[in-house]
């Protein structure tokens, strides 16, 4: 059933207007592969293709990273009745590259009795964690580096790694404050990787695949959100808290908790290695927002209302690209407010919610799903 | 039943504080008008400090460039710190009669309190308060300033 | 400091023994903390202060009295007024100067004018304690106005150097009047605010509710005085107790309650927020006319004896005791501070709680490190 | 109780006591070795009830070296200064009261960091403020060339 569908798709009928053929990438991908093939053999070609995705990866990366911190220190600022950074460039655009260089050229303090082996690892397994999970995240129609049948779980999976690295890191440092943050992180992420498994169980059972396509497929006549009822709104919910969570950020930010471990476990942290945690975390970020929006906001599927032709043809109009972004923007934006407004939480209160509430409520909440569905009373 | 309907309602009402918190904050996000940051060395022309502002100890001179400090040392005595020494000099007036006088007046920026002891203990009203507080040096010798004006003299009347 | 030789300690003893300060984000400034850990739990807490030590008493030995007033202000800086306050009335009480109405107005209004930016800057920093960083600046942004009040009218924002011996520095300015009720018109409508983003949070509610319990008598036996103490029940006001100032004419109430927690302590203060604001609107239209200072002999010498004066700073009580013999410099003068005490207490009610649980508890108790080292 | 009528009291528990009416308080001047009784007397007996002790403050008196405690009635709200003096200059030593008010732990230990006059029975005597070489700079014999400067 499922190559069925992915074929379906992929093979654009005459009938489609204009822009929809040019808003699906796969003919142009599809080239790129075949040209290639005539060009070299199997084995090269695949080298060729993994190099360009990765250096494109790369550089989405870099400048996702750089615009997510800007964005934060602008929408925190106006939250907080300031300006935030306006000094280099127009509206400050340019602080977080400046920020960056001065990252770059910072010392790498070395840490006496540290565990230099680790120490140094850390900071990679976290941010190849996040690169790793970019990979399988539908940018647009046939836009993404590899479409796996089991997206979701691989996303889960691979975004969980990051916790290794930041044990790692808070182990090593040989700092007392970075010890305690590391442990608050791993009993943080082991809890809430649960709920966010189960949030997104929710939606693959409406879905029937965890293929990421055919889920942003299946939501071309409305979004999860709206088609599966209360129940996927409550996965929603469910999904945007413990996701806030997994990515350490505030008022989850327990690990790191300013007031009481300075930073946590990248205390010790300089330069360049420092800017790694500090990317990762906006890049996790990123994707679990993008996570959010394609499975239950309709990744890159454009805003419909049923019966309304015309607002439906000008919201196709809109490329995809731009609804997925769009989209992802808007999960950030909430968890920004998040982070901006609430207090932090404590740690035996973080795992009360995680056990008491978010678990529960998920629990009955898949069998309601599983409920509908088996009913067919969703959209 | 009692227990699941405490359990919703605890859910609701605390989902319902947070809301309410969120309403403060999106509130002032969507109200750009309401950014109190001033873009400070940008501003400077129009940055206006009360007219009270304690910036620094200074001495008025007037045109013909006297002042009105007699040297009598009261602002040292009085002040809390050891801000300000006084370098007293006898000249001789048109009269003949030695007298005391200014020599130098040094006041350290660095140890000044701001706590107007010598400006309103002066007798004389030589000493005021100007409303300058960009104070950053490069050198910690130049916050040692002199404030009698070289060549300057007493103002006539003031004794 | 020689190196100790390890030696194997037995499970049940080991300690995670962990520095918090002399830089730390939640001391508020030099304080250190030697917290020992079980886990997470707080198991002992060892403060260690004088890190700003500055010898402020005895500085006071060689000084005269109008030059204490200005030492005063660098304790407890963040009500300074309050501070320049109690030494001027220790003096005049000493010298038995009647002190105008004017001067009594106008000094009460300042008080409770620093008790308001005080407590401004303690909610946000209480609530930057609990990792909601906005609060830091909504609360300073409401500061900012009342230090520019105290700009205006004494020159100084923070460190205000506004009393001396007999009355004021100076007049307070034209503008006073109009500015302070601006401000209180405006703040009225802002407080809500605070209440909406951080009073009724139910993560707040979580953080703060039955931690740090503190029951009245330890409150007393503790010398716990301040919205802290109140909030144990503790009557302890001194504006209410022995009114100094224009106090005892005016109408307010002292904020008691008896439950002693972490967020009855912050209640606490809010409350004391809005009855500041009750004193001041009491007070700031009947200004009476006068003089803004009595003329005091330029060497001021205080009659052989000694002279305690209480007043009721933002953070509790603070008493001035000067002992003199009779000349121009006081022979000892000793400040009981009320943070000193505050501090004292930290271990007995932080014990048993969580790393986060002590940031929230310090938070609360409020304390301002130049006020205990002196 | 008013001033009078404390003085009566206090002379009815404790002999040796030299009773002065200050300016504002009532002042009991005791010797070291009953200072501790009558303060626990104070605190306990219901007539009087002095459970806040509010000030503690060591004073060198030049040959002397003493401690004034300013105590406080929480309930009828009077108010008596016990106050004490030793001459032993080299070993002063005095009984703690930190179990009576436990305010005294660290009130006693800023006494004994800056004045140097010890406290017997006190929980943890350590120096508060300042590291163990330095002397007592209160005292009025202390001098240190480097840190004052006079003019």
């Amino acid at each position: 059933m499922l190559p069925e569908i992915v074929a379906q798709n992929t093979s654009p009928s005459l009938s489609v207007p204009w822009w929809k053929v040019v808003y699906n990438f796969s003919p142009l991908t599809e080239w790129i592969d075949k040209s290639l093939h005539n060009a070299m053999t199997p084995f090269w070609t695949t080298v060729t293709e993994m190099l360009i995705i990765g250096v494109l990866i790369l550089l989405f990366y870099a400048l996702v990273g750089l615009f997510l911190v800007y964005a934060e220190r602008k929408v925190c600022a106006f939250m907080q009745n300031r300006l935030g950074p306006n000094r280099v460039g127009p509206f400050g655009i340019f602080q977080t590259i400046a920020d960056l260089f001065k990252l770059l050229f910072k010392e790498l303090v070395p840490i006496k009795n540290a565990d230099g082996f680790l120490f140094n690892l850390a900071p990679y397994i976290v941010i190849i964690a996040s690169f790793m999970a970019i990979a399988a995240i539908p940018f647009a129609k046939g836009l993404h580096a590899i479409d796996l049948n089991i997206g979701v779980l691989y996303v889960i999976a691979v975004s969980a790694m990051g916790v290794i690295g930041v044990l790692l890191a808070g182990w090593s440092s040989n700092n007392k404050y970075s010890l305690i943050g590391a442990m608050r992180s791993g009993a943080q992420i082991v809890s809430y990787e649960l709920s966010v498994g189960l949030a997104l169980i929710t939606i693959v059972i409406m879905a029937g695949s965890m293929q990421l396509s055919v889920i942003v497929e299946a939501q071309r006549d409305g979004w999860f959100i709206f088609k599966g009822h209360i129940p996927a709104f409550i996965a929603f919910i469910v999904f945007l808290i413990s996701s806030t969570a997994e990515t350490n950020r505030g008022p989850f930010d327990l690990a790191e908790a300013e007031s009481e471990l300075t930073a946590g476990y990248h205390t010790e942290y300089s330069g360049i290695k420092f800017a790694f945690f500090f990317l990762a975390e906006y890049i996790n970020m990123f994707i679990v927002s993008s996570i959010a929006a394609t499975v239950f906001l309709g990744g890159w599927m454009p805003f419909h209302v049923s019966h309304w032709e015309g607002f439906n043809h000008i919201m196709d109009f809109i490329p995809p690209f731009i609804w997925y972004i769009g989209k992802t923007f808007f999960v950030i934006f909430m968890m920004m407010w998040f982070k901006w407004t609430f207090p932090r939480l404590r740690i035996d209160q973080l795992l009360t919610l995680e056990w008491k509430y978010l678990l529960p409520i998920n629990l009955v909440n898949v069998l309601v799903m599983a409920f509908i569905v088996l009913m067919g009373w969703h959209f | 039943m009692r227990s699941i309907i405490n359990y919703l309602k605890e859910i609701i009402l605390g989902v319902w504080s947070l809301l309410k918190g969120m309403k403060v904050t999106g509130s002032y996000f969507f109200r750009p008008g309401t950014i109190i940051t001033q873009k400070y060395p940008s501003n400077r022309k129009d940055l206006v400090m009360f007219d009270r502002f304690k910036g620094e100890v200074v001495m008025p001179h007037n045109e013909k460039n006297e002042h009105k400090c007699t040297g009598c040392g009261i602002c040292e005595l009085n002040c809390p710190n050891g801000t300000i020494e006084i370098i007293s000099k006898t000249i001789i007036t048109e009269d003949g009669k030695k007298k005391r006088a200014i020599d130098k007046h040094i006041y350290r920026l660095g140890m000044c309190t701001f706590c107007a002891l010598c400006v309103k203990t002066c007798p004389s009203n030589a000493l005021a308060f100007s409303q300058k507080f960009e104070h950053a040096v490069f050198n910690r010798a130049l916050l040692i300033k002199t404030l009698n004006k070289p060549g300057s003299q007493l103002m006539k009347g003031v004794e | 400091m020689e190196e100790k030789e390890i030696i194997p300690v037995p499970d049940e003893q080991q300690e995670y023994v962990i520095n918090m300060g002399p830089q730390h984000p939640s001391t508020h400034g030099v304080l250190r903390l030697l917290v020992s850990l079980k886990g997470e739990m707080v198991k002992n807490i060892q403060p260690h202060v004088g890190y700003i030590h500055s010898g402020i008493e005895k500085m006071c030995e060689s000084m005269t009295y109008t030059q204490i007033i200005h030492l005063t202000d660098r304790m407890d800086y963040i009500s300074a007024h309050i501070n320049n306050e109690a030494v001027c009335l220790n003096v005049e009480k000493a010298l038995e100067v009647d002190i105008p109405d004017r001067v009594k107005v106008i000094r009460t209004i300042m008080s409770e004018l620093t008790r308001l930016q005080s407590h401004q800057l303690w909610w946000a920093c209480f609530g930057m304690d609990l990792g909601g960083l906005t609060c830091f600046f909504y609360g300073l942004r409401d500061r900012e106005k009342i230090l520019d009040i105290f700009e205006e009218t004494c020159g100084g924002r923070m460190i205000v150097s506004y009393n001396c011996p007999g009355g004021l520095m100076y007049d307070i300015h034209p503008n006073f009047q109009k500015r302070v009720k601006d401000f209180i018109k405006y703040f009225r409508k802002i407080l809500p605010e605070y209440d909406q983003l951080l009073t009724g949070n139910v993560i707040f509610h979580e953080r703060t509710k039955g931690i740090g319990k503190l029951t009245k008598e330890d409150a007393i036996s503790f010398g716990v005085t301040g919205p802290t103490g109140r909030a144990s029940g503790f009557s302890c006001d001194i504006r209410k107790h022995e009114p100094y100032s224009a106090y005892d004419r005016v109408q307010f109430k002292e904020i008691l309650f008896t439950e002693g927690d972490t967020f009855h302590r912050y209640v606490a203060r809010i409350e004391e927020m809005w009855e500041s604001m009750n004193i001041i609107e009491q007070l700031i239209d009947n200004i009476p006319e006068g003089q803004f200072a009595v003329k005091m002999k330029p060497v001021i010498k205080l009659p052989e004896g000694e002279y305690y004066q209480r007043v009721e700073t933002a953070r509790g009580e603070l008493g001035v005791f000067v002992i003199s013999d009779g000349n121009k410099n006081p022979f000892r003068v000793k400040f009981r501070s009320p943070n000193f005490s505050n501090l004292s207490v930290l271990n007995h009610i932080a014990k048993g709680f969580k790393i986060a649980d002590l940031v929230a508890i310090g938070g609360s108790l409020d304390l301002i490190i130049p006020d205990i080292d002196r | 109780m008013d001033k009078i009528q404390l003085g009566e009291f206090i002379k009815s528990i404790a002999r040796d006591v030299e009773i002065k009416e200050g300016k504002q308080y009532l002042e009991v001047t005791v010797t070291p070795s009953i200072l501790y009784q009558l303060a626990r007397q104070l605190r306990e007996k219901e007539e009087t009830h002095f459970d806040y002790l509010f000030c503690l403050t060591g004073v060198d008196y030049g040959v002397d070296l003493g401690v004034i405690y300013h105590l406080r009635s929480t309930i009828y709200d009077h108010v008596v200064v016990l106050k004490t003096r030793t001459s032993d200059r080299g070993n002063p030593l005095l009984d703690s009261v930190a179990d009576i008010w436990q305010t005294a732990d660290f009130h006693e230990r800023e006494v004994y960091d800056l004045l140097g006059i010890k406290f017997n029975n006190h929980p943890d005597l350590r120096r508060l403020f300042l590291d163990n070489s330095w002397g007592f700079p209160l005292r009025k014999d202390y001098v240190d060339d480097i840190n004052i400067v006079t003019k």
